[in-house]
C-alpha cells in the first residue's frame, strides 16, 4: 500500500496500461525523453520505447488528429495536452471527429482514446496555463469527462477512461498534482464512469463539487461540522459528464439545500447544469433555500500576483452555507 | 519514372548540391541550398497521345477496368445531378473532368491499405467497394449512407474541409507501428490545403515516415475563390517538400499519369521509404455543389478549353492506338454503365429507410442513463406525431 | 418601409456599416462576388472594393486570427465564417486573442470586431452544418454574443454589434434567412445589446428563447392563447450574453411557471443558465410548478432524412406548458 | 546582399528555369520545375572576421548601440535568472546566445512599424522602449508588465505557441489598405512553426502580399524536443517558399547577418514587395525556462560548441578590428550594463503593486450587469480577508 502522489499515481495507471494492453500508446509534446512538464510520464518512454512513448511537434490539433486517426486503426492513444488551455488549438478535431465519428459511421469505428490534460489554477502560473472550461467538453455530445480530485481515484478513474470505448477528456487538476499523498493498493483498480461519490453523508445541506476544488469544500465542511453544528453531505462528482443526476436529486431531496462549487467561470457552467438538473426535479418542491453556485466569475484567470483570491474558499463556502441554514 | 524531389533533409541523399547541417551540432553552413526540382509526370498528351519511352504499359484487363471506372464514375455523376433537380437527392458535388485523379489514385490500393475520400471522391469510394445505392442514401441525407461498407477500410467522406487528413496520417502511424505493410491514401482540395491542419497532418507524416500518400487535387476552384486568391505559389507540391515530404505534380487529366504516381508513392510508403505528396493538377469543370451558381464568378469560356482535355475521351484515344477499345465498344460501355447506375437507382429507392427513432444509437458504446431519458422524450414527439 | 427578409436587412446592415464608416471591411470565404453562400454579402465587393470586401483562403483560424491583427490596427472587421460547425477551426484564435486582448493589453488594444456566421437546423443540410454551440461562446469570458430572430431586429442589432467597442459574436439563424419579411425602415436603427425584449406579455407563464426558435414558440404562443386560455409571456432573449437577467427574473416572478427553448444542446445549454439565474433569484420561492428545459438532446444534428422532429416544436411547448399549468 | 529564393508564381520573376502555368486557363506543363536556391546569410565567420565584400559597413554609432543593446540584453538574463532563483521573480525564459537574432531582427524598425514578439523576445522589446521594470513587473505576474508602453507599437508577448503569428499578419494586412509604408516583425521558434495556424498566416501574407516579415528564430530546441523531432526538413526557410513567401536562411548568431537580412526585408515590405520569411539559426544554448532541466534531455557536451560561437563575442572581434571597441570598452559597457539592470530591479522593487481590486476593469469597454455583480462579490471576498 504505498503512499502516493497523483502525479505518481497517473503515472502508475499510464504504466499499468501500457504493459497490459500494447494497442494503448502515449503521445504528446515533451512526454518521451523529458517525462512530460510535469513528469507525469517520467520514465515511460525509456521502458516502452519511442513509438509507444511518442513525442510529437508542437501541434495540438496534430496529436488530436493523429490520435483519432490510430484509435480508428485499433490502437488505444492517451493524448497529452501539455495544458488544457491549448486544447482549444485542437478543438475542430475534438468536436468533428473524435467525439462524432462513432455516430458519424454508426458504431463502425470506436474512438477509445483518452485526451489527458492539466487544468486549473492555483500553480501561480502565466496566462493561458490555469483555465478550467470543462464546459467545453460537456457541451460536446460524444465525449465523456472525468475529474479526479486525488491520488487514489486518479489512478483508478484513468484506469477506467482508457479501458472505456468512447473518447474521454480526463482533467488532471494540476494544482494537487503533488499536494498531498494517499495509499492506493498494489493491484490496479478501476472505478466506474458516470457515478458520483457521496464523500461524506450528511443531513443538512448538500455541497457538490469535483476536481481540485474537493479540497478547500472539505475544509470547510469540516469547518462547518466542528464550528457551526452544520451537517453537510459532500458530493464529489467525480464524472462531469455524463452526470450523475440520480445521486445528485437523491441528496439535496433529502437536504433541501445545495451549494455547487468549482473553478470553470460561471455562466453556462457545470453549476449551471447541475442546478437545472435539480430545478427540473421539481427542486423548487423541496429546496427551502435558494441554490448557490460558488464558481471563478465569467473573467479570464488573472495573473498570479493577484490570484490568490480569485477562486472560491472554504470561507465562501461557510459563508454561504451559514447563509443558506438561516434562510428564513 | 522519373524521380521526384525529396525532402531537404542532411542525413538523407537528397537532390540538393549542398545538402545542409543538421546544425544542432555543426556550425552555419553559408552556402546556398538548391532545392532541387519538382517532377511533372505526364504521360498522355492533350491529344491522347503516349509520351516517348514513358508508357507503362499496364496489362489490357487492367485498363479496361480502369476505363469503365471512369465510365462509371461520371454517369454517376450526371444521374446524381439529374435527381437532385428532380428533388429525389440532397446537395451534390459533381465530379465532372476529374474522373482520372479519382480511379488513379485508389487503383492500386489493396484491401488492406485504408483511402480516405474527400466529398468529391464518389469515384474513388464505388472503386473501393462502395455500393452506388449505398453512395445514393449517403447524399440523400440517410444514417446508413454514411458508414464504409463491411471490408471497406476506408474513412466516411470527409464534409469538414481537410479534417480528415489528420486522422489519416494516424492511420499510418498505427500502421507503421504495427508493422504493417500497407499505406493510406488522402485526397483533398486546393482549398483544403490552406488548412493550418493539413500542414499539420504533412509534418507529422514526414517526422514519423508515415506510410501515406497526400493526393491533392488543385482543381483551380474552391468555390467561387481561385488558386490564385487561395495561394502565394501555385506549385502546390512545393509546400510536401518544406515539410520534408517526398512532393511531385501529376497531370491530373492524365489517368496513365495518375496510375504510375499513386502506384510509385504507395510501393514506396509500404517500402518504408515514407510518404509522399501528389498535387493532381485538373479543372473542376462543373457546379461546385448543386446549390452553387458559378456563372456568377467564373467566365464560363475558361472550362471550354478543359473540355479538350477530358480524361476520358484522352484515355479511350490511347485505348484505340492500342486497339483495346473501338468507339462502338465505348458506346457499348458507356451504355452498360448508365443501365448499372439506373439498376442502383432502383436499389436505392427499394431500400432506403428513414429510421428517425435509432438516431440514439450509436453516440455512444453504452447509452448513459441521462442520453436514454433525452431519447425516450424525443421518442414520445415521434409518437405525437404519429412518426414510426 | 420596404419589406424585406433577414438576408437583405443584413445585407443593408452590412452595406450601411461599409459606407458609413471606412474603418469597417468585411473578410470571408466567399463572399466576394459570389456573395457569400447565402448571399448576405451579395454586391458589396462590387460597390466597397475587393480590400474592404475581401475573399480569403479556406482557413477560418487565418480569418479570426488576421481580422483580430486588423482591429488592433483600428480597422473593424467583419469575418464571415460559412458556417458556424466551422469556427471550431478557429475556436483558439477566438479565445486566446479576440476574447482576451483587451484584458491582456489593460485596455490598450481594442477589439472591435463581429464574428457573423449563419447557425442552425432545419434547412435539411449536411452534417456540421446545423450546429447551435452559442454555449461556447456565452462560457468564453470577452466575448458577446448576439442572435437575431427577425429581419429588422436583425438589421439594428447587427448594426449594434458593429458599433460595439468589443468582440461581438454574431449569430444568423439561416434557416429563418429567407422564411419571412418585415418591414424595415429607411434609415438605420440600432438597438441596444444586452437587452432582451418582451415580445408578449403575459400572465401566467413565461417563455424565453431566441432566434430560429422564436417562430415555433410564437405558434405556440398563439394556440396556447386561442386554445387554451393560456396567457404566455414571451420574451426573444437577443443578446444571449451578457444575459439580461433583471427582465428574466421580473417576469418568472410574476407569472410562477417558466420554460426554456432553444436548439442547442441540453447539457450546459443556454437553458441551463437561465434556470440557473432563476434559481439564484430565489424561484424557490415563487415557482409554482417545475422550471423546464425544451431544447435539442445532447446528440449530434441528425441527417436530413430523420432531423425533422429533432428540435423542439409547437407541440412540445403546448404540452409542457398546458403541465406546468396543471402542476398539482 | 545575395537575392534571396521568390515565390514560385509564373508571373512573377522567378528563378525557376521553367515558371510552372497559371494552369486555371492553361494545358499541363510537363516540364520540371527548378525550385531555385535558399540563400544562406552570414557575414561575419564563427571567429568573427568578415567575408570578404560582404560588410556592410554600417556607421560606428549603430555599432556601438547594437552592441550595447546586446550585452544588456545578456546581463537582463543573468539578473532575471538570478532573481527567479531566489524567488523574486515568476517562471522565466533565458534568451542565452540568441541576443543577435534579438536586436537584429528589430534594429531597423521606426516606431510606426509593429513588433510581435515571443515570450523570449526581452533583448528586442528593451530595444522597443519596453523598459526593463516593466519587463520585469511582466515576468513577476503584474497585469501591468503585459500592455505595451505607451507609443511602442507592439503586441503583447506571446505565451500561446504561436497564436501571434496571424494577428501580426492582420496588423500588416491593415497597413496595406491604410497604404502606411510600414511593416511587421513577428518572432517565433522552430517549435512554433509546426503550429499549422503558421502556416496559414505565410499562405495569407503571401496571399495579401502584407508587408510581413517573419522571423523563425530556430534554435534547435522546442523545450526537450529537437529540430528533428520537430520537422520532416531542417531547413525551416524551405516552407515559406511552399506558401509563395520570399524565403532566406540567415546564421542567427552573426549580428551582422541578421542585421542586414531584416533591414532588407523590412524595406522590400515597406515598399510594397511583399513578406519575407527568416530562418535564424541560432542555439538555446541555456536553459527553455527556470521551470526546465535540460541535463534530462539533452548531452550538455552539445552546448560548448555554441560558446565558440557566442554572437557577442564574435560582435566584439570585428568591433575591435574596426578599431571601435577595446576589451576595455567592452568591460565598461558590460559594468553599464549590469547597474542599469540593477537599477531597473530597484525601480521595479519601489513600484510593482499588485492590484487586486482591478482585475475586472478591462474585460469590456463597460462593464456588464452581470460581472458588476460577480466584481461586488469578488470585492466582498477581498474584504473579508483584509485584502485591500
Ligand atoms: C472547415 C470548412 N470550411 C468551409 C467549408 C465550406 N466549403 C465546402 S467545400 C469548400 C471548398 C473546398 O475547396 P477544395 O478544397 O478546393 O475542394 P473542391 O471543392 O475543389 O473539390 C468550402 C469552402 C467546409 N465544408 N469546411
Ligand atoms: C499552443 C501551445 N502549446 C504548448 C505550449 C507549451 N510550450 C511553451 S514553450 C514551448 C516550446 C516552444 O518552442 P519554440 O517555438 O522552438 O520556441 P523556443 O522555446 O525554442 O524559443 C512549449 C511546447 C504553449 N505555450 N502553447
Ligand atoms: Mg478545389
Ligand atoms: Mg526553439
Amino acid at each position: 500500500m504505498p503512499s502516493i502522489t497523483m502525479v505518481e499515481s497517473l503515472n502508475l495507471a499510464l504504466d499499468e496500461a501500457l504493459a497490459q494492453d500494447n494497442r494503448v500508446c502515449l503521445m504528446g509534446q515533451d512526454i518521451g525523453v523529458n517525462g512530460g512538464v510535469f513528469r507525469v510520464t517520467k520514465g515511460l518512454q525509456a521502458r516502452y520505447g519511442k513509438d509507444r512513448v511518442m513525442d510529437s511537434p508542437l501541434a495540438e490539433c496534430g496529436i488530436i488528429g493523429t490520435a483519432v486517426g490510430m484509435a480508428i486503426y485499433g490502437m488505444k492513444p492517451i493524448a497529452e495536452i501539455q495544458f488544457s488551455g491549448f486544447s482549444l488549438q485542437a478543438f475542430d478535431q475534438i468536436e468533428q471527429n473524435m467525439s462524432r465519428l462513432r455516430n458519424r459511421t454508426q458504431g463502425r469505428f470506436e474512438i477509445s482514446m483518452v485526451m489527458r490534460t492539466p487544468y486549473g489554477g492555483g500553480i501561480r502560473a502565466v496566462e493561458h496555463h490555469s483555465e478550467s472550461r470543462e464546459t467545453y467538453w460537456a457541451h460536446t455530445p460524444g465525449l465523456k469527462v472525468v475529474i479526479p480530485s486525488g491520488p487514489r481515484n486518479a489512478r483508478s478513474l484513468l484506469a477506467a477512461a482508457i479501458a472505456d470505448p468512447d473518447p474521454v477528456v480526463f482533467y488532471e487538476p494540476k494544482s494537487i498534482y503533488r499536494a498531498f499523498r494517499e495509499d492506493v493498493p498494489e493491484e490496479p483498480e478501476t472505478m466506474p464512469l458516470g457515478k458520483a461519490q457521496v464523500v461524506r453523508p450528511g443531513e443538512d445541506i448538500t455541497i457538490i463539487s469535483y476536481g481540485a476544488m474537493i479540497r478547500p469544500v472539505r475544509e470547510a465542511v469540516d469547518d462547518l461540522s466542528d464550528q457551526h453544528g452544520i451537517d453537510v453531505e459532500l458530493i464529489d462528482l467525480l464524472t462531469i459528464s455524463p452526470m450523475d443526476t440520480t445521486t445528485l436529486v437523491e441528496s439535496v431531496r433529502k437536504t433541501g439545500r445545495c451549494i455547487v462549487v468549482h473553478e470553470g467561470h460561471r455562466t453556462c457552467g457545470i453549476g449551471a447544469e447541475v442546478v437545472a438538473r435539480l430545478a427540473e426535479h421539481g427542486s423548487f418542491e423541496y429546496l427551502v433555500a435558494p441554490l448557490r453556485r460558488l464558481t471563478a466569475p465569467d473573467l479570464p484567470f488573472p495573473y498570479f500576483q493577484v490570484e490568490q483570491h480569485f477562486l472560491p474558499d472554504p470561507d465562501d463556502v461557510v459563508e454561504t452555507a451559514c447563509e443558506l441554514m438561516n434562510w428564513n | 519514372m522519373p524521380e521526384a524531389n525529396q525532402p531537404t533533409r542532411a542525413e538523407q541523399n537528397t537532390p540538393s548540391e549542398v545538402p545542409p547541417p543538421g546544425h544542432i551540432d555543426g556550425p552555419f553552413d553559408s552556402r546556398s541550398i538548391d532545392l532541387g526540382r519538382i517532377e511533372s509526370l505526364q504521360v498522355l498528351d492533350e491529344h491522347g497521345q503516349v509520351e516517348d519511352g514513358l508508357d507503362p504499359k499496364y496489362d489490357d484487363e487492367t485498363l479496361l477496368k480502369v476505363h469503365r471506372a471512369m465510365v462509371l464514375t461520371r454517369a454517376f455523376d450526371a444521374r446524381m445531378l439529374a435527381m437532385q433537380r428532380q428533388g429525389q437527392m440532397g446537395t451534390f458535388a459533381p465530379n465532372l473532368g476529374q474522373e482520372a485523379c479519382m480511379i488513379g489514385q485508389v487503383w492500386s490500393l489493396g484491401p488492406d491499405d485504408w483511402f480516405a475520400p474527400s466529398y468529391r471522391s464518389f469515384g474513388a469510394q464505388i472503386w473501393r467497394g462502395w455500393s452506388m445505392e449505398h453512395l445514393m442514401r449517403l447524399w440523400a441525407g440517410y444514417h446508413s449512407g454514411f458508414p464504409p461498407p463491411d471490408g471497406v477500410k476506408d474513412l466516411p467522406f470527409s464534409i469538414v474541409i481537410g479534417s480528415h487528413v489528420l486522422p489519416s496520417v494516424g492511420l499510418a502511424m498505427a500502421m507503421r507501428r504495427a508493422q504493417d505493410a500497407h499505406c493510406a491514401v488522402v485526397n483533398f482540395g486546393d482549398g483544403a490545403f490552406s488548412q493550418g491542419s493539413v500542414s499539420e497532418a504533412l509534418n507529422f507524416a514526414a517526422v514519423e515516415q508515415a506510410p501515406i500518400v497526400f493526393v491533392c487535387e488543385n482543381n483551380g476552384w474552391a468555390i467561387s475563390t481561385p488558386i490564385d486568391k487561395q495561394s502565394g505559389n501555385d506549385v502546390l507540391a512545393t509546400r510536401g517538400l518544406g515539410f520534408g515530404v517526398r512532393s511531385l505534380r501529376v497531370d491530373g487529366n492524365d489517368i496513365l499519369a495518375m496510375m504510375m504516381a499513386t502506384q510509385e508513392a504507395c510501393r514506396r510508403a509500404r517500402e518504408g521509404q515514407g510518404p509522399t505528396l501528389i498535387e493532381a493538377v485538373t479543372y473542376r469543370m462543373s457546379l461546385h455543389t448543386t446549390a452553387d451558381d458559378p456563372s456568377v464568378y467564373r467566365d464560363e469560356s475558361l472550362v471550354d478549353a478543359w473540355k479538350n482535355r477530358c480524361p476520358i475521351a484522352r484515355f479511350e484515344t490511347y485505348l484505340a492506338n492500342r486497339n483495346l477499345l473501338s468507339s462502338e465498344q465505348a458506346d457499348q460501355v458507356r451504355a452498360a454503365c448508365e443501365q448499372e447506375v439506373l439498376d442502383a437507382r432502383t436499389q436505392f429507392r427499394e431500400t432506403a429507410v428513414a429510421e428517425p427513432r435509432q438516431i440514439f444509437d450509436h453516440l455512444y458504446a453504452e447509452m448513459p442513463d441521462e442520453l436514454e431519458e433525452q431519447r425516450l422524450e424525443y421518442l414520445r414527439r415521434l409518437d405525437r406525431k404519429g412518426v414510426k
